[in-house]
């Protein structure tokens, strides 16, 4: 398996614009295992939809960034695969990855200390924590970035992630630069119990700051953000992109089943429920993230300074 | 108020003990009364034992006690003069969260808190405590006001969650909730939160944040309720009160692990068992740290609040604990 | 009738705390002659509730506060009699009673020019406007106020009542003492095209600068309070009551039911649904309105000093 | 585009006669062409001749002219880029207001508008133009977010007036329109707002509170319908010309009364005769006047713009006119 002290990051992207084709060797491999809509798939022969279950060539699934051509599912993708997709070819440059969670609830569920659970992830998702943060360029223009993973603990929210994001979003405001985030997210990681519901509260407190200094914040919505992600930055953008499909919501749609005790609509607490109900600006095709996402870091930075 | 939590068994025994000898009335003998008094002496005693050695499941119970004093009772108990303000100004009033310009001891403040309703009727009217986005909306509506009016802002937090239906979605409750975070983060006026029963996850923290959070001594603050993080984690329900204890969810843990400013101690047997001296004491702890916190500049609040925050993890340099698999 | 010249305020009311009752002479007249209720019925023998067509004993409905004790109707009242209702006796100075409407656009309908238009309201309101402003005091506690009047054309608003507003709302702002507005209005004075559109604008900034100076304003909304009064100056009050069964809406329930072709619950578009929908802070009973509003201005008052 | 309003009829006839004479095709002779381009010398002459002298009711004809450019049409004919920002992150989008973030030859603005639909699909989605409540707080936020990012607004307005419906006073219609009021009066980067079709009532001021008003030639601004005016006024609809001519809705009665800052020359024939060109007029009219205000300091911007609303009134200090009665 991967050698756990090698740091998760930086990552080098074979392909800057149009994402994750032509990608090579033992690096695409620990992505795809990361992939589970890949997982038990050989790759690059046949991949079977996980959502309308058609068996797509495994050729055209990866060059259409892994969105099904028959039905328009986008799959879950790492943080790594997010980086690759996005940003300019090898401009990544992380910070903040010598943080690592202290178990300061010395939690135990069941029989495994939270400490054995996070290597477990650790060892399985090929990276130390849900988000990676850093420096990175899109078209040439400068941004700082989060990227979050829900392939760690899902993606859920505990003082590494809610300090990750806090760095980020105070090296945007410091150094002026527009702060984007790609969310993935089922919430705030109960095993660090109210430190990691805090980190809303932090992160939100961040952003406040960062609206003051009037630096542009645009959050990108992926499959699934819910939960205290959603409710605490991933809501205060002030321009909200999501994937088609994406799970969107603060309870998601089994909970609220389970306490309405009746089956809903079936695009309820997606991102295009989410859209028509006014809480986002867009819903965007993958192919379409980086072309929008590089439109709009071009008009705000036409923006007469502050 | 009776004892009639499971783990009160013993002292709602004496308690029978009690009343079945004070059923005598005129006939009661000087011996009755003797031991009567000695019994009493005895609740007291073993009331005071019991509520020392409360497991975090237990203050579960006791936080959500159907009879403890709710933000309207605290209201009324404790202010000089009240005047609500209700509703968001662009859908509804939501009653699980209430809120107005109130008066302590001569004293200005905005007060605002969760209600969970009392009997059916209430219940149904305030959905149960479960606040819906309007709710969130109306209490930054009046935390505006108090930050326009140089008022400071007391909430009173007894939540289990914000609701988890449909409207709450449509209306958007998480966007409602993470706005309220950025605005108390940086509200300009001294802002005291005081968790008076279930402060429950995001629902609870989209009125708590604040300059100081204090807690009563057997409120419980968490980041899910136990149930849901039991069956979670534990794949079980049942496990709450395994969560309730792995989660630290109690004000003395809290206190401990520095979440938390300060406990207010609560009357023998719980706050339910005498609102007027709960109320007392919350009224006490509010004026006292009110006034400190208005001793600052508002610069200078704010950059503690910010930092109060801001420095709010646990992590260390190299990672913990090794692969199981 | 009335001389003309006379200005019509200030008023020196003859009772503070409980309203209406005890007034006498010609000043009572005026008053009374004023309100449509009780317009067609000799004083203090009979009255009619305009709601529920009870006949009501004069001296129980004046005593009332011209509430019906029946069906709780509250009637219109004038100006006047709000000043009496609310404010210390004899505490009400007006100023910028020496404003009148110049009839910027020439305006004629039908046959009649604006100019006589206005001089008949004058003749039989017995006001010279749909708003007066002043200072005041209640309970000792000194306000600014500004309070219209339904009878003078509708209580719309043009450039006089505009101007009135504002400068009420300006002297609030200098003097740091807390604004009360008791409103009633049909919109917008069309006969003033978009001068009278324009006040909306002019009052809604000149609150913007109270709000920032941190001077409360508390709104009465009396019936009926609809259009441009609504939709400006009236909901920016921090804090809205609203009386029973007054009609507060944008449109009215009439337009309304005509664009939707179908009829409306009756509630639709009052002080209660107002309430029900989040819009305004209470409803509150005539004889409750002075207490409350002095309740409240006390609490603001105990306030700490910006 | 043909010439089919009313008192277009001796426009359309010369139109006819055009056609009549060019169905002819390949069959036309020297003096069918000369016939032609004299009688499109005609349509022209005749054309500035009516619109020279179009009198305030058939003004609100053209100004509602179902081929008029809407908001979506100039967007999409003056700017470079356009990013849609959708939604008020509280209810839903309202279709009835658009707005988002654009580039204007590289220049970044925000610019909103009211869109009023073209075919009965969009017609429907956006409620005939009727904006609610919804509309005015995504329209609030676009403006606060221009201002938070130092970008100046433009808004298009073109709205018979805001949606008269119950949704509408259920959502707080009145309480939206005037919160913008409010926000933009103090909003700290310039504004501009230009009346391209119909500036109607409290649903056009709602998003038109600006530092300088322009109006397209043949736009109108009015405090209320012509219509409704007139069934108020004359108590009866049909004197909705008479309404219209007495209330000075047209750009240059309201520029005469000073209420507006300027007018924007539309090509012959009204601009749904040519969008290009009056797209470009609206653009350059943008540039210049953007250009001109982002020469102010913020703070004597505002002080400028609070001083043209607080102006705003027609007074005398003595009552005139006499009763008649
Ligand atoms: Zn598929
Ligand atoms: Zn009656």
């Amino acid at each position: 398996m991967r050698d756990e002290s090698r740091p998760a990051l930086p990552v080098n992207g074979q392909n800057g614009l149009n994402g994750l084709n032509g990608r090579n060797g033992a690096h695409a491999e620990a992505a795809t295992a990361a992939t589970a809509a890949t997982k038990a798939l050989p790759r690059n022969l046949a991949v079977k939809c996980p959502n309308c279950r058609e068996l797509l060539v495994g050729k055209d699934w990866e060059k259409n960034l892994r969105v099904c051509v028959r039905c328009g599912y986008h799959s879950r993708l790492s943080a790594r695969e997010r980086i690759e997709l996005l940003f300019d070819d090898g401009s990544f440059e992380a910070f903040g990855s010598d943080l690592h969670s202290a178990d300061p609830l010395s939690f135990v569920s069941r029989t495994q200390p939270y400490p054995a659970y996070l290597a477990d992830y650790r060892a399985r998702a090929g990276m130390d924590e849900a988000v990676v943060v850093g420096r990175a360029h899109m078209d040439g223009l400068p941004i700082v970035a989060a990227v979050m993973d829900s392939n760690f603990v899902g993606g859920s929210m505990g003082s590494v992630v809610g300090e990750r994001v806090t760095q980020a979003i105070e090296r945007a405001a410091e150094e002026r630069v527009p702060l984007l985030i790609v969310a993935t997210s089922g919430g705030a990681r109960m095993q660090e119990g109210l430190f990691a519901l805090m980190q809303m509260a932090k992160t939100a407190a961040a952003l406040a700051r960062l609206a003051e200094r009037g630096v542009p914040f645009i959050c990108l919505l992926t499959d699934p953000t819910t939960g205290g992600v959603w409710a605490s930055f991933a809501a205060l953008a002030d321009v909200i992109v999501a994937e088609p499909g994406a799970m969107v919501g603060f309870a998601g749609p089994r909970v609220i089943e389970q306490f309405m005790h009746q089956r809903l609509p079936k695009d309820t607490a997606t991102a295009e429920f989410a859209l028509k109900h006014g809480m986002i600006d867009a819903v965007a095709h993958r192919r379409d993230v980086r072309p929008t996402l590089v439109r709009l870091l071009r008009m705000f930075g036409a923006a007469r300074p502050a | 108020m009776a004892y009639d939590l499971e783990f009160e068994r013993p002292l709602s025994d004496i308690e029978k003990q009690i009343h079945g000898i004070e059923r005598k009335g005129e006939k009661m003998k000087a011996e009755d009364r003797t031991q009567v008094r000695e019994l009493r002496q005895r609740l007291d005693h073993r009331t005071d034992e019991i509520y020392r050695a409360l497991t975090p499941w237990q203050r579960v119970q006791v936080a959500r006690h159907k009879d403890r004093p709710y933000t309207h009772d605290y209201i009324k108990l404790m202010c000089d003069d009240f005047f609500e303000l209700r509703g968001d100004r662009r859908h509804g009033d939501d009653r699980a969260i209430l809120g107005g310009i109130a008066s302590l001891d001569g004293k200005t403040v905005m007060i605002l808190g969760n209600q969970k309703g009392r009997d059916t009727k209430e219940k149904v009217e305030c959905n149960f405590g479960l606040a819906h986005a309007e709710g969130y909306r109306k209490a930054q509506r009046i935390m505006r006001q108090a930050e326009r009016f140089h008022l400071p802002v007391v909430t009173l937090i007894d939540i289990s969650g914000a609701s988890p239906d449909l409207e709450a979605e449509q209306r958007g409750i998480a966007g409602a909730i993470a706005e309220n975070l950025q605005v108390m983060a940086v509200l300009r006026t001294p802002v005291l939160a005081i968790v008076i029963g279930e402060g429950g996850s995001g629902g609870a923290l989209g009125i708590s944040v604040a300059d100081r959070i204090l807690m009563l001594e057997h409120a419980i603050y968490t980041v899910a309720s136990p149930e849901a993080a039991a069956s979670i984690l534990w794949r079980d329900a049942a496990f709450a009160s395994s969560a309730a204890e792995a989660m630290k969810i109690t004000a003395p843990d809290l206190l401990e692990l520095r979440l938390i400013e300060e406990i207010i101690p609560e009357p023998r047997g719980g706050a339910h068992h005498d609102h007027r001296a709960a109320a007392d004491a919350v009224k006490a702890a509010i004026l006292r740290n009110i006034g400190e916190l208005e001793r600052l500049p508002v610069e200078e609040l704010l950059e503690h609040r910010y930092r109060r925050y801001r420095d709010i993890g646990a992590y260390t340099r190299e990672p913990i604990g090794a692969a199981s698999v």
